[in-house]
């Protein structure tokens, strides 16, 4: 019996864990470690309407227990990934993520529409918080009515359920969170990067061609801990929380906090195998804890505990 | 095919001030296909740095599985790998991307390896194959200091070796692009500073040429798009290529450096 | 000759290194260490008009490369810190920087006033940035025209100029310095810690009593770094930067961002001795990187730099 | 006067399962002036983990200017400890705090120490240090499992000494509380969990009793409050004392626990 399989609107899991969006790209690389099909979903990389070459180099910049990166969603565009990319990955028993970005609101729409049609593409993950991009993207994730506004329209050509990421460089996650479930998101992803930068100790000039980046890694869970715990108990949608997972533990600590499921980006690229030994090792690690499955951890950093659970309702 | 492995550490000297040459046995040495490739390490069990390092391997043995690195001791992560002592093990992925093809190169004809700096080691395994196919190669290479030359013995063994340092403390004084004006060849490998590999490309543009470049790099095999260059075809649009995985090794003018 | 004196409004400073505020108490425990004369400056514990006992322990978590803390601004009041701390510190050649705190305006008003008189406070930092303290504080770190309101307010009754604390949880913090700035603030601290969260993997709950607490340590870094470097171009005020500091170089990195003079909190904790280590370690690294004087470095990383300099102005 | 220093580890051995006992030398066993004080160590020069961690002083020797220290494998930290080996320099701040006051038993009376887990060793000094001047010492060390037991022997040689293990796998199943009722003595010390110091206090209200907290730690030495109880005569009031500097141990009945 797993321990470990999920119902998210739109995804049947077999395990909730599943790199993140720009961090896997389509697949085909972590594909020489590992057969894809250990993996609950895939969320593949953010899809824009034309093919993207992102920004200049350095891209990428180290930080303690961190990294900063300004890719600028370098991406083949919305007409081969439906031709190439998404056609090679329905190869593998695993739902994909397909996250969509864009400038304009017609952007976000038009990649919307198209992808979801997709077979093996189950849910969206609109990305309205990348921090690399210049136009537009920055007024999507910080104006709740904005996303609200945006989250409506993708919905309406969606053929797949519609996850919203959140950027967590706001005063307020929570407003946030609201606005899009209003907009009738069907679930959350969050966090996105932290905006940040690096100087060169010789130059003085940042390291990042773009000057300022995306911050993930270990060094930012606290941060997407507590966005989640605030933002599980505000909302009634699913959360799909990322932020630094390195190990089963960290997932366990995503559920704790709300969470329904959890993506992993940088560690990655420490380690390629990463997802499939968190994937082994959660279940010896939920036996440890005294859960038969994963689904009791969730919450539970907030939510009345057994014995106390028929206290409330 | 790449792989991971934990790969035990045969021995570690220091060569040159701050230049550390380290040797390591592992399986994925035999999956190694061409001078010039590399691999990534990460240099701690914990996230103290968090990303693991490109090295290039500057020869190896198949025989023997062993593989060897040079590098220079620079910030945090080559620091805590110059603490390393044999019998430990390196977590190593690797062979990554493509190396110096030296099939481009016949018996008789001869070849010229431009290195500066740490761009030097992968230019050591490139120099064995030429040499032991039968090729003329004639090596120049540059180095800031008396102090930080390394290596010059073992590619005399392979053929003609030019050193220049930037102060002049050793050999001749200036660049190794001032060495090479005065040089005959058909074809030019080099590894080396941005602005080394720039004035070689646009000074013997009739030649042929192959650059391995540097970029920093997040997964080190095509999956982030950390290190991407564009195609010298097509400078203001979209087409790439991946210094990680289509590279480091490029054909002189496919890619802008 | 010294190649540290920074000249700030208020503050004349042999060195530009200071402990940041709730890292060294009053000074006695490090004073226990060192002779606290050697620092630029000391910023003490917020202090309120009551004497405040704070939050519940555990009041610490730690954190990949950080750690939350949630004290809860515990100190002993106003009278105390005028009749006891103030005078035991006036024995060192060393000016204060006292930090305000309150819930109300009223309260930062009373402190400000009364504190400001002391002989060795030298400037006041404005604290409207705690992320631990349940009520006020939290409009006035995150609305600008509220946080424009209260600095002017104390401005009015400040003998000694006043420096704002700036809290990173805001959208956009360079609305909120201008803000400030338009409130009459003589200079910027930045930053204060950002809200994180971690839970306890055997029990599920938060480690810190009050839930979430506040990142600091070479984590946020990056964090800080990108900040100062956008606000040290919007506004015309100096800035004491902070964040993660922990060497010479960190300091430097500071003032290539923007900053002109630089606090160490989380440190301390690790290396009672980081201050004057990183005094001391100062001149070796300018002199290295070719500066004669530590303000050579200042906004290094946005400026244009020598010998492009006359192109401008 | 506490001090920082790199003190030379002499020896480390796991004395039971996941315990180790870890000695080192250094200049600052010279200020220790009483049992259950502690050090605070810097398992790292790195960042990861970032604190230090706070660890009893269990025995120390002026003359060889060695003291002793006995923790459990827990987490990151620890673990890093853990791996430590003779020969190797550790970062100790200390010592640190106000220990047990031996002064308050007098020659001929009893003590009874009271340990429950990884709260035993701060007992062991000062069961040595009492037995020394003459009073009669019984001990009460509560343990998880037998597999954890540790030091009943040296602890036998300073006095009657009774183990329970909670789950009755070695001597008497039970909490160490059960064992006292039976006991007779004139002051208590004890070390171990929150609800073992709670029970007592409430228990023997009428004994002379010194307790050792603990308390998640910043700074350890009192300037930044992460450690504060509140004192007992002014419970929802400011008054408090720090765990680190003003204790850990405390008269029971002072602060709140
Ligand atoms: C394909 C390739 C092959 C290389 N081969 C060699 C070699 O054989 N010998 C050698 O000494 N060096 C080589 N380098 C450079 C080497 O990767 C860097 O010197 C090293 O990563 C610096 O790490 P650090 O921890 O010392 O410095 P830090 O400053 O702590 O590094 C911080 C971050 O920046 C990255 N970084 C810093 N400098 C470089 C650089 N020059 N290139 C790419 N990333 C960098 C690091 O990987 C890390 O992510 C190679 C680089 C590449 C891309
Ligand atoms: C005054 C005092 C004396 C102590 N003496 C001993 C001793 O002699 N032997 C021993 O085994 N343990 C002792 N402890 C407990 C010891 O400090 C913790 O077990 C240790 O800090 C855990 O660190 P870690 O890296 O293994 O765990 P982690 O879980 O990685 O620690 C994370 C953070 O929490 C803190 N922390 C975790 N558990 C505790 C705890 N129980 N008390 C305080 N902080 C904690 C750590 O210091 C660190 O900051 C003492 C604690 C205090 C306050
Ligand atoms: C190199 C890189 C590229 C990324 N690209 C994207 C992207 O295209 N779309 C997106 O929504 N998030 C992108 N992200 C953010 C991650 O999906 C994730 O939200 C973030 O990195 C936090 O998770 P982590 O700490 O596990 O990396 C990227 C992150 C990194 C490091
Ligand atoms: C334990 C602790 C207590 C703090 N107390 C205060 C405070 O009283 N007032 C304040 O303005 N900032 C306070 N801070 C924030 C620091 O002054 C500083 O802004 C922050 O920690 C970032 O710097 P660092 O990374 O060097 O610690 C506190 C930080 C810590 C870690
Ligand atoms: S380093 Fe990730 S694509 Fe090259
Ligand atoms: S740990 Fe800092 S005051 Fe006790």
């Amino acid at each position: 019996m797993s321990r470990l399989n999920v119902e998210l609107p739109g995804l049947n899991l077999k395990n909730p864990i599943m790199p993140a969006s720009g961090c896997f790209g389509f697949g085909r690389e972590y594909s020489q470690f590992y057969d894809l099909s250990v993996l609950g979903a895939i969320m593949i990389k953010a899809t824009t309407v034309e093919p993207r070459f992102g920004n200049p180099t350095p891209r990428v910049a180290e930080t303690d227990a961190g990294m900063l990166n300004a890719i600028g969603l370098q991406n083949p565009g919305l007409e081969k990934v439906i031709a190439k990319e998404l056609p090679w990955l329905s190869q593998f028993d695993v739902p994909i993520i397909a996250n969509v970005a864009g400038s304009l609101e017609e952007d976000y729409v038009a990649v919307a529409s198209e992808i979801s049609k997709a077979a093996n593409v189950h849910a969206l993950e609109l990305n309205i918080s990348c921090p690399n991009v210049k136009t537009g993207g920055i007024a999507f994730g910080t104006i709740p009515e904005v996303a609200k506004q945006l989250t409506r329209k993708v919905k309406e050509v969606s053929e797949v359920p519609v996850y919203v990421k959140l950027s967590p460089n706001v005063t307020n996650i929570v407003e946030m969170a609201k606005a899009v479930e209003e907009g009738g998101a069907d679930g959350l992803t969050m966090i996105n990067t932290i905006v940040g930068m690096r100087l060169d100790l010789k130059t003085g000039r940042p390291i990042l061609a773009n000057r300022t980046g995306g911050l993930s890694g270990p060094a930012i869970k606290p941060v997407a801990i507590r966005m989640i715990y605030e933002v599980s108990q505000a909302v009634s949608l699913p959360i799909i929380g990322m932020g630094g997972v390195q190990s089963a533990e960290d997932v366990v600590e995503y559920f704790y906090a709300g969470a329904s499921a959890v993506a992993v980006g940088t560690a990655n690229f420490v380690d390629p195998f990463v997802c499939p030994t968190i994937i082994e090792e959660l279940p010896p690690i939920l036996e440890k804890l005294g859960f038969e499955h994963i689904s009791e951890c969730k919450g539970r950093s907030w939510k009345q505990h057994e014995p106390f659970a028929h206290y409330r309702a | 095919m790449m792989q991971k492995e934990f790969c035990r550490i045969i021995s570690q000297t220091e060569i040159a001030e701050d230049i550390f040459e380290l040797s390591v046995k592992g399986e994925l040495v035999s999956q190694i296909n061409a001078p010039g490739q590399f691999v990534h390490i990460r240099v701690t069990d914990r996230w103290g740095p968090l990303l693991r390092r490109p090295i290039s391997i500057s020869s190896f043995n198949k025989a023997t599985k062993q593989l060897t690195m040079i590098y220079r001791k620079e910030g945090q992560g080559t620091a805590l790998l110059a603490k390393m002592v044999p019998g430990m093990e390196l977590d190593i992925l690797g062979p990554l991307g493509n190396g110096f093809p030296i099939e481009e190169v016949s018996s008789g004809e001869t070849a010229l390896l431009v290195g500066g700096g740490i761009g030097v080691p992968p230019l050591y395994e490139l120099s064995k194959q030429l040499a032991a196919k039968g090729c003329n190669v004639i090596h120049v290479l540059g180095f800031q200091t008396k102090s930080t030359v390394f290596y010059e013995q073992e590619f005399l063994k392979n053929g003609e070796t030019y050193v220049a340092t930037v102060d002049g403390t050793y050999a001749a004084k200036g660049f190794v692009t001032d060495v090479v004006d005065r040089l005959r060849f058909d074809c030019i490998f080099a590894c080396g500073p941005t602005p080394m590999l720039k004035a070689l490309e646009q000074h013997y543009s009739d030649k042929k040429m192959f650059l391995s470049l540097e970029e920093r790099m997040g997964c080190g095999i095509g999956a982030c798009f950390a290190c991407v260059c564009k195609k010298a075809d097509d400078p203001l649009g979209v087409s790439y290529k991946k210094v990680c995985s289509d590279g480091p090794v490029f054909r002189a003018g496919e890619v802008v450096i």
